[in-house]
């Protein structure tokens, strides 16, 4: 029965994409979307409720005789979370587009595309094997391209899906690496039995760090974290999908799972705690010299998944998926109603936003709680997750971990202040546009969606004060739900930089970050990457096509050019005169005799 | 069952004889479709009623042996079994669906019913290959090919078609030249040309083995193609009619590959193991030298040609590591391959026909005008690239887990990253193809025929299928490809 | 007697005969060398009956009928094609007979 | 010593004599003269290595048939009576090549037989020759005759111009 509801998560709204991609009408398209993400779920849920020990089963699906392939479930503790989590955000993501995508002619698709997304993650959650698991992880990337490019009025948005996918894609180069060294060693790709395998320690570090790559492209880390804020060209809702539970997500959930292999492998832990801390600080630098709040989002984003990898670098991956739900909750929150506050003033920019509290009152409570979350206030969900992630590495004690703490409570001082800065300027003073003096609530099934999100971003945290939670979070997580003295630090922080924030917004200067332009562009990592990747390989790809057709054919053509031109020399050669001919002829003969001769007497 | 194989070779060429005997075009073309959807239905059929396994590397589900011409000892021995099965099917259906879409369309309205008869003698050909069990049966099959496929491209191809095709057929008539030379040294050497004898006891030194497949392999790699061999490929595919291309590369490039494992390893399976880091290497260099082309390709059926030689790349890579894993990755490659690229030129065929124009920089904002046709472009591009989850998948994630496998670490990486340029690649494609604005040359066409969707949509679901049931094409391959690799293995 | 003497003899008529061809621009005496080159060859074949012991008597002599003939043959047509070369040039030199198809 | 050879090599001297100026002379008619000359020196060679019939044979196709159209040839292109000073074209070639050939030959010839005796061979009368040509050469003499007979009608069809002319 466990085993036919997991099944049942990915496969219904994957019946539902295949069916999607053929239907035309809108109304038809939105009805199957709604009822598979709802199935799956239900499914989801009734699957939690009914959970008491790990399954897994599965059918063989490719021999390749050494290596088989199996197609199946895994149900364990985090499976059931993640799979809830998923479940939630995409039916809200499901209602919302309905009318976020109102005067879209091509909703019919889209909405299929939503639904395979959802199916992909799925797959990824509920995979009992990693060549399965790569599928999902894979299918979910090309969805993502394929949502991102889907405003056809922004001339960026292709640009921006093809980056998403490519710089995910060559993450995945060391993903499928990984999985292949793991399955080669092991003689299987089934999680369970790679996890029981005993591998020797260069071949799980070699492993590791090959999976790493593709966990830092899926889950934006730095190096592979600038596909992120350029997939803010998708539409809102699909940024929330993306941020909250799918995708972003995929790569922390699957170093939960594969976990005991991480934690045989220190150097791999070691470039995961460096990756986690530069990627929280950066996300937050760049994320407070942001002008769009979509971009605001998308920076913060980067920087929370930085405190996810920097938990599991510090061996508390229980407490990182914990952060991950409770990022789920509130980003996914934070996304919609900023759809909503976009939707309301017709632009992504801060600068004509501003005095939206009365205009927009339910988004502005729900954006609060989701801002307070993502600052680390007490009781909101994020303040719960993050505590327990710096004591975790406060806990660990080595140099990894007190890394990971550094950067963690430096990063909640940033956070504060973006937080608090980003709330100000939207929400209070006055209307800075004629646009935000006219704005106004959206319709039901774009609130409501909001409104029911802003429940667990604002009360997830205490689940950390059950045990039963707890247990499902999986191994790590003992920080969860336990305060200590300790927290005064990083909440000191928070304050303070919230009150930082206040300041410069009272003195009318929210925007006027040091460095700005630097920050904004986020250390101009994009034009580095630009000079040393992508125009490289382009000037490669130039260069090996005109080797190709000048050298390698021009060598083909020349034999023919060659053979014809040899020809052409022989012919005239042999149009002689007759005195030429006779006398080429009769020496020729000579010759032979004289040849032959030789030949005997040599003999 | 027996009666079966051999309708499989007739039938087309008694449909083409028809379609060329019958005086009115239409009816023609109709004669020669019903050939090929009977002779899919007969080469379907073949699955049935097997006979069990004797022997553990080559052993026939049926077969047929007949002298042809005792004189010279030249016989007449086909058979099926799991490696050709799924190839023969992919060469009816691909013919069946070429067939149907000449029903409705011809190239310049020149002779429909002959080019129908062509594609049959293709046919005949190609199954030949596959189901050939002497090498000199093999060879003649072989050859049978090319005449009407450079007839094809001459006769109904684009506007420089005379010299492509005329490159299309010295070049590869080089290549067979060096095969057929492989293949007497094999057949001196063993003293027969049976190929189940050859395979299951190969009698040949290790001198005459690494000889003979070294002539082999650079035959046959001419055919598949392997770099630096591969420039026949990219003008005979831009000049081709649209049912030309398909089929070129749907299942003639498949001969390459085939052969390859099916003689090349099979018969010599020393010269296998001494040769196959070099052709590792050939194919990593294929595969990148594939994908970094087409990132600054600029003509869409010359980047879907350059794009077949990394696809073909993978799958000779996956045949380079002797492991079971690369053989079934390269006999799952060769189909998706076949199916995947058969669509992408249909698309690009009935995007040119539209659009008067293959130019990357003239087209754009396809899914604007056209949005199934820019739909569809877009699942065969996405499918091409070896998306999980679609058929070319298989082949291309596990010839790198072969790599790994062999112990080529640096090969595998190498390969993976060629398939990170293939999503570059295409993704390139669809971003100037079918994203942006609409450019004039796709404003205004003409909507897609019944026809062209009739013979688009099994290679869709097929590349679907595929890819969730692998075991389709895996599991029957299995025991050929154990016991082959027990030969290579075995010191 | 020594069949050597014969045999020199006619190596020296076809190294004449040799020289004429080569060095003569006028085409009758080409044709004139071209004799001298096939009497030696015939004396050739007349002085091999006396040394090689063939399973057949004379039959260089007879090889030697037939060549006459073909010679008489080949000097007719020969003459005829040097005619009518003179009468479309007014020459009979042979370096001057054009390799160009005349249009 | 024999009579024999020292009449072969009389004859060969002046064969080989007459043909050095066969091929050396400035005055055409001279050359087609001196020619005469050489194929008579040859028939009489025939005549001392007992091959009569070949002998009177050379004598009435050559000198009798051969020569005279030769010199109706020499006539008939208006060829000039005297010296003529543009018969030849530089000789080395030729001398090279055709002295190599010449010598070459006689050096093998010498090297091949040295100084070996044969006795003097039957006379090859027209008897026995024909009885060979008319049994074993048969189907060769049919085939000469029919080469002579396109022969016959090739020198008519290239010498008249009015036959197959474009009209």
């Amino acid at each position: 029965m466990n085993v036919a509801l997991a099944a049942a998560m990915p496969l219904a709204p994957l019946a539902a994409a295949l069916v999607g991609f053929l239907l035309r009408s809108r109304r038809s398209a939105a009805a199957l979307a709604i009822t598979a993400t709802s199935a799956a779920l239900l499914a989801a849920v009734i699957l939690a409720l009914r959970f008491d020990k790990p399954v897994s089963d599965g059918y063989r699906a490719a021999d390749f005789v050494d290596l088989t392939v199996e197609f199946g479930v895994r149900v364990n503790g985090p499976t059931t979370l993640m799979a809830l989590a998923v479940g939630a955000v995409a039916l809200a993501v499901q209602v919302y587009s309905v009318t976020y995508l109102r005067d879209d002619d091509r909703y019919a698709p889209y909405a299929a595309q939503v639904s395979l997304f959802t199916a992909a993650m799925m797959t990824v959650v509920v995979a009992s094997d990693l060549v399965q698991l790569l599928i999902g992880w894979e299918v979910m990337g090309i969805c993502s391209y394929l949502l991102i490019g889907h405003d056809r009025r922004l001339p960026e948005a292709p640009r921006a899906a093809v980056k998403a996918f490519l710089v995910t894609r060559v993450g995945d180069v060391g993903f499928l690496l990984g999985i292949a060294v793991l399955g080669y060693h092991a003689g299987t790709f089934r999680i369970d039995d790679v996890l029981a395998h005993d591998y020797t320690g260069a071949q799980l570090t070699t492993a590791c760090l090959l999976l790493l790559a593709g966990v830092a492209g899926k889950s934006a880390q730095f190096p592979l974290h600038t596909w992120l804020p350029d997939a803010m060209a998708g539409p809102t809702p699909i940024s929330a999908l993306i941020h909250a539970a799918t995708m972003v997500a995929a790569g922390v959930y699957v170093v939960t799972q594969l976990f005991p292999l991480f934690a045989q492998a220190p150097a791999a832990l070691t470039v995961l705690a460096v990756m986690a801390a530069i990627t929280m600080l950066l996300g937050a630098l760049a994320a407070m010299a942001q002008a769009d709040i979509k971009r605001v989002l998308a920076w913060s984003t980067v920087s929370q998944l930085g405190y996810m990898t920097g938990a599991l670098a510090v061996k508390a991956p229980g407490t990182a998926m914990f952060h991950l739900l409770t990022h789920a909750a509130f980003k996914a929150l934070l996304f919609l109603a900023a759809g909503a506050v976009i939707h309301a003033v017709g632009s992504n920019l801060i600068s004509v936003t501003g005095g939206l509290r009365r205009s927009m009152p339910a988004t502005f409570a729900a954006t609060t709680i989701g801002l307070a979350a993502l600052a680390g206030l007490p009781p909101f969900s994020g303040f719960w997750s993050k505590e327990a992630i710096l004591a975790a590495a406060m806990d660990e004690g080595t140099g990894p971990g007190w890394l990971v703490y550094v950067a963690g409570a430096a990063t909640v001082a940033l956070t504060g202040w973006y937080a608090t800065s980003l709330w100000l300027q939207v929400f209070l003073g006055r209307p800075r546009s004629p646009a935000a003096d006219h704005a106004h609530e959206p319709g039901p099934a774009m609130r409501y969606p909001v409104l029911l999100l802003a429940v667990p971003a604002a009360l997830l945290g205490f689940a950390g004060l059950a045990g039963g939670f707890v247990d499902r979070l999986g191994p790590g997580a003992e920080e969860v739900g336990h305060l200590s003295a300790a927290l005064v630090v990083p909440l000191g922080l928070a304050l303070a930089g919230a009150a930082v924030a206040w300041v410069m917004w009272r003195r009318g200067r929210a925007a006027d970050v040091p460095a700005r332009a630097l920050l904004a562009d986020a250390f101009h990592l994009d034009a580095v990457q630009a000079a040393v990747v992508s125009r490289p390989v382009s000037a490669l790809a130039g260069a090996v096509r005109r080797a190709d057709e000048t050298a390698v054919d021009g060598a083909v053509l020349g034999t023919g050019a060659a053979a014809l031109r040899s020809g052409t020399v022989l012919a005239g050669a042999h149009r002689a005169a007759l005195p030429r001919a006779a006398g080429a002829a009769l020496g020729g003969a000579l010759l032979l005799g004289l040849a032959a001769i030789l030949l005997e007497w040599v003999r | 069952m027996n009666a079966v194989l051999v309708a499989v070779l007739v039938i087309p060429a008694l449909g083409a004889l028809a379609s060329v005997v019958i005086r009115s075009d239409r009816a023609g073309r109709v004669a020669g479709t019903v050939a090929a959807a009977l002779s899919l239905v007969a080469a379907a059929l073949l699955a049935v009623d097997r006979a069990p396994a004797t022997g553990d590397r080559l052993s026939p589900w049926h077969q047929v042996d007949v002298a042809w011409v005792p004189a010279v000892q030249l016989r007449f021995h086909v058979g099926v079994d799991g490696v050709s099965y799924p190839l023969v099917v992919l060469t009816a259906l691909l013919t069946l669906l070429c067939c149907l879409y000449s029903l409705w369309q011809v190239p310049g309205e020149r002779n429909g019913r002959q080019l129908v008869a062509l594609l049959l003698v293709v046919e005949v050909g190609i199954v030949g290959v596959f189901l050939a069990l002497d090498l000199i049966l093999f060879f003649v099959f072989f050859e049978l090919v090319l005449l009407p496929m450079y007839a094809i491209i001459a006769g109904w191809g684009g506007p420089e078609r005379r010299a492509a095709a005329r490159k299309f057929v010295l070049y590869t008539l080089f290549g067979s030249v060096i095969l057929l030379v492989g293949l007497l040294v094999v057949v001196t050497g063993a003293n027969t040309a049976d190929l189940v004898t050859l395979t299951e006891s190969s009698t040949l030194g290790a001198n005459a083995q690494r000889v003979a497949f070294v002539l082999l392999a650079v035959g046959f790699a001419v055919k598949s193609p392997l770099w630096p061999l591969h420039t026949w490929l990219p003008d005979a595919h831009t000049e081709a009619p649209t049912v030309g291309s398909v089929i070129l590369a749907g299942v003639l490039l498949k001969m390459g590959t085939y052969g390859l494992l099916r003689i090349g390893v099979g018969v010599a399976p020393d010269g296998a193991r001494w040769a196959s880091p070099v052709l590792a290497g050939l194919a990593v260099a294929a595969i990148l030298v594939g994908g970094l082309v087409c990132l600054a390709q600029t003509e869409l059926k010359r980047l879907i040609a350059y794009s077949s030689v990394g696809h073909m790349g993978f799958v000779l890579l996956g045949i380079a590591t002797l492991t079971t894993t690369g053989f079934q990755a390269a006999l799952i490659g060769n189909l998706a391959h076949g199916v995947i690229t058969g669509l992408l030129f249909f698309l690009a065929g009935a995007i040119k026909d539209r659009a008067h124009t293959g130019d990357l920089g003239q087209l754009g904002g396809l899914r604007e005008t056209a949005p199934v046709l820019a739909g569809l472009l877009g699942f065969a591009a996405i499918a091409s690239l070896g998306l999980p989850g679609l058929a070319g998948f298989w082949g291309e994630a596990f010839a790198v887990v072969a790599a790994v496998q062999r112990g080529w670490p640096v090969a595998a990486v190498l390969a993976a990253l060629g398939g990170a340029l293939a999503a570059a690649y295409f993704l390139r494609l669809l971003r100037r193809a079918t994203h942006g604005p609409a450019a004039p040359a796709v404003v205004g066409l003409s909507p897609l025929h019944r026809f062209e969707l009739a013979a688009w949509a099994p290679l869709v679901l097929l590349a679907i299928a595929l890819g969730l049931v692998p075991a389709l094409a895996l599991t029957p391959s299995a025991h050929p490809v154990r016991g082959l690799t027990a030969v290579t293995h075995a010191d | 007697m020594h069949p050597v003497i014969a045999y020199v003899i006619a190596a020296l008529l076809v190294g004449l005969g040799v020289y004429g061809i080569l060095a003569r621009r006028n085409a009758i005496l080409v044709l004139m060398a071209v004799e001298l080159l096939l009497n030696g060859v015939n004396l050739v074949l007349v002085a091999a009956d006396t040394t090689v012991k063939a399973a057949l008597p004379a039959t260089g002599q007879a090889f030697a009928l037939f060549v006459i003939v073909l010679a008489a043959a080949e000097i007719g047509v020969g003459l005829a094609i040097v005619l009518q070369l003179y009468r479309m040039r007014r020459s009979v030199a042979v370096d001057e007979v054009p390799l160009e198809r005349v249009p | 010593m024999t009579a024999a050879d020292v009449l072969l090599i009389a004859l060969g001297a002046i064969a080989v004599g007459s043909g050095v100026l066969v091929v050396t002379t400035k005055h055409l008619v001279r050359a087609g003269l001196w020619l005469v000359v050489t194929l008579a020196a040859v028939a009489g060679a025939y005549l001392v290595l007992g091959a009569e019939l070949v002998a009177w044979v050379q004598v009435l196709l050559y000198v009798g048939a051969v020569v005279i159209l030769l010199l109706f040839a020499v006539m008939l292109t208006r060829a000039p009576i005297g010296a003529s000073d543009d018969l030849d074209r530089p000789r080395w070639p030729g001398v090279l090549i055709g002295g190599g050939a010449g010598l070459g030959l006689a050096a093998l010839f010498v090297a091949a037989y040295g100084w070996m005796k044969v006795p003097r061979p039957p006379s090859g009368t027209a008897e026995r020759l024909g009885e060979q040509i008319f049994s074993v050469w048969v189907l060769p003499f049919e085939v000469v005759g029919v080469l002579l007979l396109a022969a016959l009608v090739g020198a008519i069809v290239v010498s008249r111009p009015d036959i197959g002319a474009r009209r």
